[in-house]
């Protein structure tokens, strides 16, 4: 199965890498953006039926640093039948 | 009584201390003050437990310019150029934290050497974990040296030396100590004492923001994973643009001539820099924190006086200056503001939205009462002296184990991660030699040399001699390049000063330390003490780590360790009689943390040393390398791994082969020349009362060792498979 | 021949290269990244580092800050312009250069010395070397696994990672570059993107002075148009 | 308005710290892991209405590289009056 990891700052833990980017959409014109904030994000293939409680330890241990960061799972596991919806779709966006 | 205890625990103070704290003023403290003694009165920013002890170091010298009590300490090189060195121990942020603990480590060294009016040129790097074959262990170790890579690269400061080893006993608690060296004018120098009442206040940097409140005390206190959510606020971020900002920001700042001192923001951020300037220039000062440039909203005026966020600079600026100064620093992309001034009398005010929240003698704060812990021995240290009876190990596979363990084997897999050519000075590279020369183009054609060395293992035996053995071992590596020493900075790495045996230790060390460093003439110009680096398995081995920098009269005339022409004469210079006690042979073979290590005769050592300088100096020597862990067979081993030359030679005779081999005893260098030189290098020898031993020749492709008087070969191994031992790290961070 | 250093905010090999540049008997000047004029100057130097902290991708931000429109107008004119690690990575960002660059292969920051053959003596660095001439070079970087794009002209390649021999050996690319690409130029010749550092190899006593002769070409670029006037331009 | 962009290597491009992060989980003795990519997490906040094609631009000309990368970009505009769905939660996966 896929699995989706967005790791992003707390509120409040200094984001260098935000500000940068800020300021080259300043630079580059794009006035109307008030606030960058990065962040890692990860695409896992994953055995089908991981339990959920694998997925929160590997973040907790490895794929984020709970002191800094917090994370937000999304699975896409074909086995249960839910609906395939896609939380972070992945490709180009089509336009 | 209750309300006291209520009080201090509300601030963070000992009930013992509150009073103290009320005596001073007089009054009860205010809660923002409260909080200010607390953080300025932990062990980490007052030296409480250490002040006393590390007064025996020895910190004068005719080539000092600054030493302990500033920033970092400064000796004088020639036509008015001045080095800038100084080691920090970031040892706890790093154990929570491996990245951005050491991240903000270099960092923070870095701003010291900034703070004296110094272009950091180089840094060291010495690291401890436990071993790194659990992947714990090898998450921390990677985790710190990408920190100290991400860092340092960025900011354009070559990480030119340093240190790894690895023992149990920093299972858990690593040290991560970082020294940097920085060159300065003289006249340029900067100082930290506030004075001239009237100057403007200048906060400049990075803006203020919530990170690592709390820090000061944090590195405190020993590390507890349950209390996971107290320690979140003491993680620091870096950000190393802003750092790479800050120091060209701040030299030009200096250049201006308008600057009257400044001091980073470390621990304890602005209440630090505010109460220390202004004590040390005996004046008061005012800051009012609605001035101060934030990150985010709705912070408090404790929050504001305590933030450990990075990459800040104080300044005292003339006044008429001050404006040119903050948009000198705007220019940089940093932010920059007046947040106050500099007053007649001695004492700090603060404000906040107009009220004022802290009013109190500077050296309240500043100075920290000083406490004398008890001190023991441990209990067991005579029965730890007793070597238990080992039978000889297999030369051959001996060698190849002490070759391949982290503490002895090759650190490239970690240097290689370090920009260690940025600013084009390296001369002689991490690795390549015991110490590394950099080249100053400033005055040519003189070179400066840094080492770093430290044993926690031989500590634990015996924290004296472990201690003068560092310092022994940091003169060493430099005269193995040419190199004559100019002054050592420090780091004490100790787990919980309460504990009687701990520090014991601590008190042993500072006294081998200076006695080494009084003897050798090499005065201790700064240093670092980090306590409480204890962990479910006890207290680190006592640590101290001794950082030395040199000079050399001509770059062209320095030396490698490696062997580097076949055919060569292979010599050992010194000779003292090897013993396996306290040995790396015992620890890794055979698993023995025993018996009491060698003292070092340091009136021996200065001879030894002396005819190594000088014949590196002559032109005499085409490697020089000295007996450290694994005795002579490792240096023999190594130089020729690094050289890819091989070598045959009969190394003196000892009780047993294994002592012969890998017995250890300090004052013994190995060196390579050609034929020619060797009457020249012994003549220079007996005039200083030194022996001088042939060993045998390099060339081939095998190490081969025997024992003078015993038949055959002890050790034969092809360089090629000694290499592969000694690259055991790769992979591994 | 006056050579502009670029400083970016974040710029670690600036004083190298001036430092350097003026061993080789060059003019060299600080251009500060706010400049929007560059008429005086005869080449312009993009050094290393890691601009704006490299933050988002290597050489980003800087790529698009307001000196690079006069470097743009300054290469548009014929201007030699060399970027070098973090100038090269600027360049590709700046599209002044094909291709992209990605993180090393092995994931990590890598600083040791590596060879590189010369493969085009078409460019003010090189035009004073042979062709398939080996030369020893520091390389520091984290990024620096070039992508060229797909039809890369191989008249653009002017530099591979190769062993001390000349051949072109996985283990002598230190970053995993597709071909071995070193170093790039646009298709005019004129700008010139290499990873490893030539400031830093000036002195035997660093390690190599290999850097020497490519710092020579962009000084004694007015011969070389002398040369090429006379009709023996290579 | 609050635009969420994920940026990620184009297939075939070479994710060395997705190789990375993937041997680390391994390590752990996370086995059941196959293949893991990495990208970047861009959250920004943007005046409300600001038109697609900007943030395509801003995208196409600074916050990824087209050579080699992609991006997808969900926009959380207050005004068309939508169902508030989030593409990335925000916050810390509640158990
Ligand atoms: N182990 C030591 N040996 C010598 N001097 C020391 C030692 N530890 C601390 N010092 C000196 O005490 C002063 C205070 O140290 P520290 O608090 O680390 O300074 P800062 O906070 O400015 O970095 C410094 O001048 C430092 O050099
Ligand atoms: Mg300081």
């Amino acid at each position: 199965m896929r699995v989706c990891v967005v790791v992003t700052l707390k509120p409040g833990v200094l984001d260098a890498q935000g500000q940068a980017v800020l300021g080259g959409l300043r630079a580059l014109g794009y006035r109307t953006v008030s606030q960058v904030r990065v962040g890692r994000y990860l695409e896992l293939a994953v055995r089908d039926g991981t339990p959920r409680r694998d997925l929160e330890a590997m973040c907790a241990r490895f794929l984020a640093n709970p002191l800094i960061e917090r994370w937000q799972i999304e699975v896409d596991d074909p086995r249960p039948a839910r609906p395939r919806r896609r939380a972070v779709p992945e490709g180009r966006d089509r336009r | 009584m209750s309300a006291v205890r209520a009080m201090s625990a509300a601030g963070g103070l000992a009930s013992a201390d509150y009073r103290e704290l009320c005596r001073r003023l007089g009054r009860p403290p205010k809660v923002t003050e409260l909080r200010m003694a607390a953080a300025m009165w932990s062990e980490h920013c007052g030296y409480r437990r250490s002040r006393h002890l590390l007064r025996l170091l020895p910190s004068d010298g005719p080539r000092v310019i600054r030493g302990p009590g500033d920033n970092a300490g400064v000796v004088d090189l020639r036509d008015g150029w001045a080095v800038a060195f100084k080691m920090e121990s970031h040892n706890h942020p790093s154990a929570v934290d491996p990245f951005h603990g050491a991240a903000t480590g270099v960092g923070g060294i870095v701003r010291d050497i900034l703070a004296m009016g110094a272009r950091p040129v180089a840094l060291v790097d010495s690291l401890r974990f436990g071993p790194l074959d659990d992947p714990a262990a090898r998450r921390l170790a990677r985790g710190v040296v990408a920190g100290i890579s991400a860092y340092a690269n960025c900011i354009g400061v070559p990480t030119v030396a340093g240190e790894l080893a690895t023992h149990p006993r920093y299972r858990g608690a690593p040290l991560v100590n970082v020294a940097c060296v920085g060159l300065a004018r003289r006249e340029l120098l900067a100082r930290s004492a506030a004075s001239e009442p009237g100057s403007a206040v200048v906060l400049a940097g990075a803006r203020t923001g919530r990170d690592g409140i709390g820090g000061a005390a944090f590195a405190s206190a020993e590390l507890d994973p349950s209390r996971d959510d107290r320690d979140r606020t003491a993680v620091q971020l870096g950000d190393p643009l802003a750092g790479k900002l800050l120091i060209e920001a701040t030299l030009e700042a200096l250049r201006t001539g308008q600057v009257v001192a400044v001091q980073d923001l470390g621990a304890a951020g602005l209440t630090c820099a505010a109460s220390e300037m202004a004590d040390r220039g005996g004046v008061g000062m005012e800051v009012d924190l609605d001035a101060v440039p934030l990150r985010e909203g709705g912070m408090t005026p404790d929050e504001i006086l305590l933030s450990e966020s990075q990459e800040r600079m104080l300044l005292v600026v003339r006044p008429e200056a001050a404006g040119a100064i903050v948009s000198l620093y705007r220019r940089w992309g940093l932010s920059a503001a007046v947040v106050g001034r500099v007053t007649p009398g001695s004492r700090l005010r603060v404000r906040a939205s107009g009220v004022t929240v802290a009013s109190l003698p500077a050296a309240v704060l500043a100075r920290a009462p000083a406490v004398r812990p008890a001190a023991r021995p441990p209990a067991d240290l005579r029965r730890r002296w007793t070597v238990p009876p080992v039978p000889e190990a297999d030369p051959d596979r001996a060698l190849l184990a002490l070759l391949a363990h982290p503490s002895v084997a090759s650190k490239e897999p970690v240097f290689r991660q370090y920009d260690h050519t940025v600013q084009i000075r390296t001369v002689i590279p991490p690795g390549a030699a015991d110490a590394a020369v950099l080249r100053l183009g400033e005055v040519p054609p003189l070179a400066l040399a840094v080492a770093c060395d430290g044993d926690g293992r031989l500590c634990d035996l015996d924290p004296y001699r472990g201690a003068r053995r560092a310092v022994a071992e940091a003169a060493a590596n430099l005269a193995c390049v040419g190199a004559e020493p100019l002054g050592v900075t420090d780091c004490l790495n100790f787990g919980d000063p309460h504990t009687p045996e701990v520090f014991w230790a601590f008190r042993q060390a500072v006294a081998g330390l200076a006695a080494a460093c009084r003897q050798l003439e090499i005065p201790v110009v700064g240093g670092n003490v980090s306590f409480y680096n204890t962990s479910e398995v006890g207290p680190v081995l006592p640590t101290p780590v001794v950082t030395m920098v040199g000079w050399l009269p001509d770059v062209r005339r320095t030396c490698r360790a490696g062997f580097s022409r076949p055919g060569d004469v292979v010599a050992l210079v010194g000779r003292a009689h090897p013993t396996l006690e306290a040995s790396a042979y015992l620890a890794v073979v055979w698993g023995a943390d025993a018996g009491r290590p060698a003292d070092v005769d340091l009136a021996a050592h200065r001879r030894v040393l002396a005819v190594v300088r000088e014949a590196v100096r002559q032109g005499w020597l085409h490697s020089a390398h000295d007996c450290s862990d694994g005795g002579l067979a490792v240096a023999l081993a190594e130089s020729a791994a690094l050289g890819g030359v091989g070598v045959d030679a009969v190394v003196p005779d000892a009780d047993r082969v294994d002592a012969a081999l890998f017995g250890e005893v300090p004052s013994r260098v190995v060196v390579s020349l050609p034929d020619n030189a060797l009457r020249s290098l012994t003549s220079l020898a007996e005039a200083w009362g030194v022996p001088v031993t042939v060993l045998g020749r390099t060339g081939g492709r095998r190490v081969r060792l025997a024992v003078r008087g015993r038949r055959g070969w002890a050790v034969d191994l092809p360089v090629r498979r000694l290499r592969a031992a000694y690259r055991s790290l790769e992979g591994l961070v | 021949m006056r050579v502009g250093v670029v400083v970016f905010p974040g710029s670690t090999c600036d004083r190298d290269c001036l430092q350097a540049l003026r061993q080789v008997g060059a003019q060299a000047e600080e251009v500060w990244h706010t400049e929007r004029d560059l008429r005086g100057l005869d080449a312009v130097i993009l050094p290393g580092g890691f601009s704006y902290g490299d933050y988002l991708r290597a050489g980003a931000v800087a790529a698009r800050c307001p000196v690079m429109e006069a470097v743009r107008s300054f290469a548009r004119a014929g201007g030699a312009v060399l970027g070098i690690c973090n100038g090269f990575q600027i360049l590709l960002e700046a599209g002044l250069l094909p291709g992209a660059m990605v993180r090393n292969r092995c994931g990590r920051f890598v600083c040791r010395d590596v060879y590189v053959r010369v493969e085009s003596v078409r460019t003010p660095v090189t035009w004073t070397l042979r062709s398939g001439q080996v030369l020893r070079l520091p390389v520091a970087h984290g990024e620096g696994c070039y992508i060229p794009p797909a039809g890369l002209d191989p008249r653009q390649v002017v530099f591979r990672y190769c062993d001390a021999s000349g051949r072109l050996r996985p283990s002598a690319n230190p970053n995993g570059s597709v071909a071995h690409i070193a170093g790039v130029c646009n298709a005019a010749g004129n700008v010139v993107g290499m990873m490893p550092h030539p400031e830093r190899a000036t002195d035997a006593l660093l390690g190599s002075a290999d850097g020497v002769p490519l710092l020579e070409g962009l000084r004694r670029l007015d011969s070389r148009s002398r040369l090429a006037a006379g009709g023996r331009g290579r």
